[in-house]
């Protein structure tokens, strides 16, 4: 253990209570993983059996094999959600970024009641909205395409990317774009060549977090706007696992654990952007 | 080329007016200084003329152009502020062409001058680092680069020093000073450090509460502050002022009872109708001395610092308040061990109920007396 | 042309396929266009298109729901001939007529039976060959497996979850009662409908911990771990009882008082053909086509459902196999699920009175007025 | 930049995509629902203007308990997100080997699907199968299976933490970001002047992460408030509507009674309901903060 | 009581080391002050007693006692940060009690006791409001106050002043040393404001690249400092350097001749083998003088500053550098216009080749010429 400033040090009694917190916490946070995982190691006969077992007996990696088999467009789904949530990653920052430019750093009457406005879409969940939404969609032709499931998806992930883009950009200093405009520079071009790079932190934050709402929660607008199985996102793929009546619970749960390992994998490497990026963002109001 | 011209430009945020009417002219080439108290208006009149924030009343032109409604790249203005505002993410080389690329200039021409720039800064070899990496004397240096390369014929700078240690503020200053001449445009320059101010100012403005309180030359407003305000604003340690009645007016100058008993008369042009009138004296405390003088008080010093050359003692003095005085290096004082200080007539400023100066008979040329602006 | 086609499910049936490509082949120039849709959003799906003005030209839908669909004139009648409707078992044709007409052609047939583990009651004491042939005995034997062994004695369903209303029906339907009778009025507060809350509210302590945490595949899933004694399941858990070294019987499910015959809950889907595509008649065409009887006996053999029509390959079947007995006999004194315009509405009011009992916030009689009155109050 | 008039042109120009966009996708269906709640809409092919009746029939139901539950549900729900993400938040700031893993092992319930992690609840909530049940009997703790959905308080409970456990990443995260920006040197000054680490948490960084929580807070009644798919996929609003909400009950109301204009009509007094909320909620807040930090 | 001993004390930041073997002696009631440049170590050493950062090597004690393993409370010490650190959410009342409440006093102590700090630092209106409206001297004052309730045996400053603007940092500078004579505690003070060092110090610590460079009073500092670096540190405008070679050493001293040409005989205790060897002259810009002397020199400045009562003039001395030179306020000198300068050989500094200064035989009580620490 690196000696830490004596500040930082702790006596062994708190060093043991917080890793008891931080167990009790991360078990809170992890044991529906567990209980998923040893499901999915469990044959799907022997699922269901007591007593409660918490290591399986006949476990065996099996179901993380047969899923690709049970539902042979698996990988298919996992690639369709990346694609759908990358473009629409990039659609709210394309759309998001000049939004929060002007509601962080330029003053105009009435920014604050349209920034709750825009907030307020969060108020209403998609799941009310459907049926005058299917109908928009229809009518601009979007029904079953990627589109479907991007053009709402955005519209629905506006709302917290801006909130978290603009508090960020307020906190870099006014004196920027002053001196930047007193040398002559136009609107846009403070935009690009001053705002833009510095508020880097900030985009990778909400990039992330737009990504992540994008790859495992849109669930609802890709099953009713979209009927072609090509185009079908991670968490329909998922439920291609529940068949007629039953459902395949091991491979379920295999490929949960599947299809969300790429976006564990981004948010490993990308772990102290976040929360560097929150720092400096978000906390303030 | 650079004159500047304010006239009753007034500055209201919302409902509140915070610059109440100034009129004021600035010569080509001139070296201006406004000075005041924090929140005085330095910083707002200093955006108004660059253009960052609207003029709410009045004009201000430039060689004779209104220029209210101009964008300040077409006012002919760079400006230099307080935090430096380098763009962290570019070079310096980057962050000095910056306003070159704005215009887009040709490569060759941003190389050049640029170049050109740098060397006058000494900054030839830190080119390629970014801000970040810089000290901050190197960093004020890269903002005034950026706003030399531009070629404006006014500059404006908010405190540029403020954030610097003294050594390097001092040094700094010598560098704007030798920069001034050698570019002579137009300077307009904020600060409230009194030695700034005094040492490069060709004129000083001395802010209070967004009016002008005086205008004039350094050794004019020290000589001749116009009122209790300049007075107590100029000069460090702070002129000391006594209360007192004024008896008399004569020829020679009023004459005044101070709270402290002793009487003087004061060489100043007086008005007979000052008789009877409460007055405050002023006297600078580099003109107290433990010699003989026209008038003495009797003080204990609470704190005495030694300079070397100079020793600064501090006291409080019943009915009138902090005393300090500014005594030779040698001077013979201890803390709690009471002491004699005196001062001539001579030496005494004036001001009358309202706090107005009343006129001094003494060349406003005259040198400073030691370390007046000392700290 | 196209027709759209949502079916139900994970996978496309092969046997569909086929004949969908049979149909295809005899109708040139007609293509039919089949989307998959998962169980839980199907019937959503359907309606959400429908509503919105795109409705797709032939959907698998729930029969139940087509009282509903033909009332706001979403789908178009099917009507049947006399020789169509005979070839069917009993009551079948009743679960898609609306007023006289036919709305949809049924294609998946589901009932129910009882099983029974012999194991269990054996080591409770009771004759294992023997099934209860009525509630008493059901009652009885749940009350023995409880007390003389560690696992439950009935695997009670009373989740807010569909099959809770179905597994009451069974009660009611082998009890002679009716939740509407047959000139359309609600007439749910019956003795008969009583007997079968009643018998509900005691099997309770001989049931697993908490019934209304259980629909019925979870339910099942505890008879086939051995915990519980009795279940009310369809023929798909055979399958799965041969995975396991459970001895097990299965039979008719046992018969209330009042009962006059063998009787069962008779569920079933539909082909149901949408308004407004202008390929109605083809979509009409097509879905006799698919469950022509030759079709649907190989689609029923194969998907392992209850057969819609009698056939001597049928009758050949329960020689064979003497678990598929209990599931035709049921059907002859077998009741439909009662259609209502909002059936989701009565469906909560149902759950909600099972509940109530199960729970023992309310007395059967009280619960079973509430929710008579409710129902009133909807149509 | 001043308030020249190019500037706050150009800020329009710059909100008029996003504004635009939002605008034809979410406010456009948001008048149809308004216009809807004034209509008996249905599966039929033909919708009336019904006036307030719809408004009516909600009061007339048993609404008035919904919006009690649904308001103790998502009071209970966000207080304990706020409570335990802080917690995790305090604990995995602290400077421990192995937080760097630690942190990132409190991501995965906001990556994994929503319907995913709410089976894996289901499974744990199992009293035969399940964990819980499962390691209660084992140390003793209950002497039979436990089927947590199975009654009105424990099911509310259940869907309460699963909400919370859905929740919880966010929050901790933001929370722990709130509490890196707590300048160090309070803390070196308040360690200096021997102050514990719990006193240093409950008077220095609580007090200086109250607005970050207030704001974390809001969000999260939001989405709380909505919170829709948790309810339906473990409980479907029972064992006697035990657990229905406002948004399970709309839910139910137009999309499974097809009532599309009932629906429209609940949706919209939710929206009231929150935005009346929010509203105060803010003011308070605002005023709160001030106090806090001036 | 406040008895403090480093011995050998290093510190390193992973393998860096940036402390490399302080001693250091601080008597009880002793005002020290730590000087040095930017990155030097001196917040470093600071933390290093007060506890905030371990000892690496070496030891602390205080009154005795080995305190490098023991948390701040116990070694009676209390910190004021540079940033005040005061928390934004107490009030002023709140933030001096602070250190009470930690130790569960009762209500009434800590109502006396803040109530006695406030009225030491002039506080007593302010106790109910919260730090983010006070002033920054106020907030100052808040800080220490915060200090003082703990009565401690040490305090320690940490740069308390640099955040303060000129004037308020002259009289916080003058409260601060009242304070000190008031409690007679220990007080450790950082700084890089020579002012500052100067006006307050008993001894001053000159740190350079975490070694001690030189302690002593400050007039030993100004009048014998021990090498090129302290002679260069201290002292503004910065002493001149002028390089040369000593070609004799007698008793009289060593004889240098400059690189100007001009030879000099400089009275300091020099070795004979110094002969041959170069050395470095140096000369303080204030015993430059337009008067005669023992050498002189030719300039022409590139800037001219007026300060009243002195001017001082910057040129470029070839094979020398930059030159400074404080001269009276009358003094004839214009930019562009050769100058002739003089200093006396009793004034100059003499250092030899690796900078270490060779004894001169001066008082080191001796004042120090007008306006050394202008600026
Ligand atoms: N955007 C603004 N809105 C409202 N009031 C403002 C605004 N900017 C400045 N003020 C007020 O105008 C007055 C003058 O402020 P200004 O910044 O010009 O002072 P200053 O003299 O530069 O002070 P300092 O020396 O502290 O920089 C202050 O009272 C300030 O509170
Ligand atoms: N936590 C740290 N990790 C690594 N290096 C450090 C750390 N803290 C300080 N240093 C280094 O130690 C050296 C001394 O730093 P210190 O802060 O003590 O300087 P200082 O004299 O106080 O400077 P300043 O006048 O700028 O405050 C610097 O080079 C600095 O980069
Ligand atoms: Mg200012
Ligand atoms: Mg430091």
């Amino acid at each position: 253990m690196k000696k830490n400033a004596m500040i930082d040090r702790y006596r062994w009694w708190e060093v043991v209570l917080m890793y008891m917190g931080i167990a009790l916490f991360l078990f809170f946070i992890l044991a529906p993983f567990i209980e998923g995982f040893l499901v999915s190691l469990k044959p799907l006969g022997l699922l269901f059996s007591t007593p409660y077992k918490f290591f399986p007996e006949n476990g065996s990696f099996k179901a993380y094999i047969t899923m690709w088999e049970s539902v042979p467009g698996f990988g298919r789904y996992i690639f369709n959600s990346f694609y759908i949530s990358t473009i629409i990653t990039m659609v709210v920052l394309a759309l998001v970024v000049p939004a929060s430019y002007a509601f962080a750093r330029i003053k105009f009457k009435g920014a604050g009641s349209l920034l709750g406005g825009f907030l307020a879409v969060n108020m209403f969940s998609g799941a009310v909205l459907l049926i005058p939404l299917f109908r928009l969609m229809r009518s601009y032709g979007l029904l079953n395409t990627y589109w479907s499931m991007i053009v709402p998806g955005v519209a629905f992930l506006i709302p917290t990317a801006i909130w978290l883009l603009s508090t960020y950009m307020k906190r870099i200093p006014r004196e920027l774009d002053e001196a930047a405009y007193v040398d002559g520079a136009g609107h846009f071009y403070i935009l690009r060549r001053v705002i833009l790079p510095l508020a880097m932190p900030g985009i990778i934050v909400v990039a992330i977090t737009t990504f992540i709402g994008a790859y495992a929660q849109q669930f609802i607008f890709a099953l009713t706007f979209n009927s072609k199985t090509e185009f079908m996102p991670l968490p329909i793929g998922l439920f291609a696992y529940f068949g007629r009546q039953e459902v395949i619970w091991n491979e379920l749960m295999a490929a949960s654990f599947v299809g969300i390992a790429p976006a564990m994998i981004l948010i490993f490497a990308l772990q102290r952007y976040l929360v560097a990026g929150l720092t400096a963002g978000a906390v303030k109001q | 080329m650079g004159q500047l011209a304010l006239s009753g430009v007034k500055k209201r945020f919302e409902k509140l007016e915070v610059i109440h009417g100034i009129d004021l002219d600035i010569k080509d080439g001139e070296f201006v200084v406004f000075v005041g108290p924090s929140g005085c208006g330095k910083s707002t009149l200093l955006r108004m003329i660059c253009g960052l924030e609207e003029i709410t009343e009045g004009d201000c032109t430039i060689d004779g152009t209104r220029v209210n409604d101009l964008p300040p790249v077409k006012r002919g203005i760079a400006m230099v502020f307080q935090s430096y505002a380098l763009y962290p993410h570019m070079s310096v080389f980057e962050n000095i062409a910056f306003p070159l690329r704005v215009e887009k200039r040709p490569e060759a021409e941003i190389k050049e001058k640029v170049g050109r720039a740098a060397a006058v800064l000494q900054l030839e070899n830190r080119l390629h680092q970014k801000p970040g990496n810089l000290s901050g004397g190197q960093r004020q240096r890269v903002a005034i680069g950026r706003a030399i390369v531009r070629e404006p014929s006014i500059f404006l700078f908010d405190e540029p020093l403020s954030n610097l240690d003294a050594a390097l503020r001092a040094e700094m200053r010598i560098e704007l000073t030798a920069l001034h001449q050698k570019l002579k445009a137009t300077m307009i320059y904020v600060t409230h450090d009194q030695v700034e101010a005094m040492t490069m100012a060709d004129r000083i403005v001395v802010l209070d509460g967004g009016s002008i309180s005086q205008v004039g030359a350094p050794l004019e407003l020290y000589h001749k502050p116009a009122n209790l305000f300049v007075a107590g604003f100029i000069g460090n340690p702070k002129m000391n002022f006594i209360p007192g009645t004024c008896t008399a007016v004569s020829p020679e100058g009023a004459t005044v009872e101070l709270v402290t008993g002793a009487s003087v008369t004061v060489p100043v042009t007086a008005a007979g109708m000052l008789q009877g009138q409460p007055v405050t004296l002023g006297i600078r405390p580099e003109h107290l001395t433990q010699g003989a003088g026209d008038v003495s008080v009797e003080i204990t010093p609470t704190v005495v610092e030694h300079l070397g050359v100079n020793t600064v003692t501090y006291a409080d003095l019943e009915g009138v308040g902090n005393v300090s005085a500014l005594l030779s290096g040698s001077a013979d004082v201890a803390p709690g061990q009471p002491a004699r200080l005196s001062f001539s007539a001579a030496d005494c400023h004036l001001f009358d109920a309202e706090g107005q100066a009343l006129e001094r008979r003494v060349d406003s040329a005259m040198p400073i007396p030691a370390a007046a602006s000392a700290g | 042309e196209e027709i759209t086609m949502i079916v139900c499910g994970d996978t496309m049936d092969p046997i569909h396929d086929k004949y969908i490509a049979e149909w295809e082949a005899q109708n040139e120039g007609w293509t039919v266009a089949p989307e998959v849709v998962g169980w839980g959003q199907c019937q959503d799906k359907v309606t959400t298109l429908a509503v919105a003005g795109t409705p797709v030209g032939l959907a698998y839908v729930g029969s139940r729901t087509l009282k509903e669909f033909a009332e706001f004139g979403l789908i178009e009648p099917i009507p049947m001939t006399d020789e169509e409707k005979a070839s069917y078992y009993p009551n079948v044709v009743g679960t898609v007529t609306y007023q006289g007409q036919q709305w949809g052609v049924p294609v998946a047939f589901s009932t129910k039976a009882l099983y029974w583990n012999k194991d269990l009651f054996a080591e409770a004491g009771l004759d294992p060959e023997t099934p209860p042939a009525t509630w008493d005995d059901v009652i009885a034997a749940a009350k023995a497996v409880t007390e003389n062994t560690d696992a439950a004695g009935f695997g009670l369903v009373a989740k807010t979850f569909d099959n809770t209303m179905h597994q009451f029906l069974h009660w009611v339907y082998t009890n002679n009662g009716q939740v509407i009778d047959d000139e359309g009025n609600i007439v749910l507060d019956s003795p008969e409908v009583l007997a079968a809350l009643e018998a509900y509210k005691t099997l309770v302590p001989y049931s697993e911990e908490g019934p209304t945490a259980y629909e019925q595949n979870e339910v099942r899933a505890i008879f086939l771990d051995g915990g519980v004694s009795m279940i009310h399941a369809s023929i798909g858990a055979v399958s799965r009882l041969q995975d396991t070294d459970i001895n097990w019987g299965v039979a008719n499910l046992p018969l209330g008082p009042e009962a006059k015959g063998p009787g069962t809950l008779l569920i079933t889907d539909s082909l149901a053909v949408f308004s407004g595509t202008g390929v109605e008649e083809q979509a009409i065409s097509l879905a006799k086509f698919l469950t022509a009887p030759a079709a649907q006996e190989e689609y029923d053999l194969n998907a392992g459902l209850t057969p819609l029509r009698p056939s001597p390959t049928i009758d050949a079947l329960v020689e064979e196999k003497p678990y598929w007995a209990p599931y035709i006999e049921g059907i002859e004194y077998g009741g439909p699920e009662p259609l209502f315009t909002d059936y989701r509405a009565f469906q909560n009011i149902m759950i909600e009175m099972v509940q109530s009992v199960v729970t023992g916030d309310a007395e059967p009689a009280e619960a079973l007025a509430k929710a008579d009155a409710e129902l009133k109050e909807l149509e | 930049m001043p308030g020249h008039k190019s500037a706050v042109l150009f800020a329009w120009i710059l909100l008029i995509p996003a504004l635009l966009y939002v605008a034809a996708i979410v406010a456009y269906p948001l008048v149809d629902t308004f216009h809807l709640s004034f209509t008996d809409a249905s599966l039929r092919k033909t919708t009336n203007w019904v006036g307030w009746k719809n408004y009516q029939k909600i009061f007339d139901t048993e609404f008035a308990e919904i919006i009690g539950r649904t308001f103790v549900w998502t009071f209970l729900s966000v207080s304990l997100k706020m409570i335990i993400g802080t917690g995790g938040a305090v604990l995995l700031n602290a400077a421990l080997p192995g937080r760097a893993v630690f942190r990132i092992l409190t991501m995965p319930p906001w990556i994994v699907p929503m319907a995913i992690g709410i089976f894996m609840w289901g499974w744990m909530y199992n009293g035969q199968f399940g964990m819980i049940s499962g390691l209660l009997q084992r140390f003793g703790l209950s002497d039979g299976p436990v089927a947590f959905l199975a009654y009105g308080s424990t099911a509310f409970w259940a869907t309460i933490i699963t909400d919370v456990w859905i929740g919880v990443p966010m929050v901790t995260m933001y929370m722990l970001a709130a509490i890196q920006s707590v300048p160090v040197d309070l803390h070196e000054a308040a360690w200096t002047d021997g102050a514990s680490r719990f006193y240093r948490l409950r008077r220095i960084t609580l007090p200086m992460i109250f607005p970050a929580a207030i704001t974390m807070s809001m969000i999260s009644l939001i989405s709380t408030f909505n919170s829709f798919d948790i309810i339906w996929i473990l409980t479907q609003g029972g064992p006697s509507g035990s657990t229905t909400t406002m948004i399970i009950d709309t839910y139910s109301t137009a999309i499974g009674s097809k009532k599309f204009g009932e629906g429209a009509a609940r949706a919209v007094v939710i929206c009231l309901f929150l935005s009346a909320f929010a509203i105060l909620y803010f003011q308070a807040v605002t005023k709160l903060s001030r106090r806090m930090t001036t």
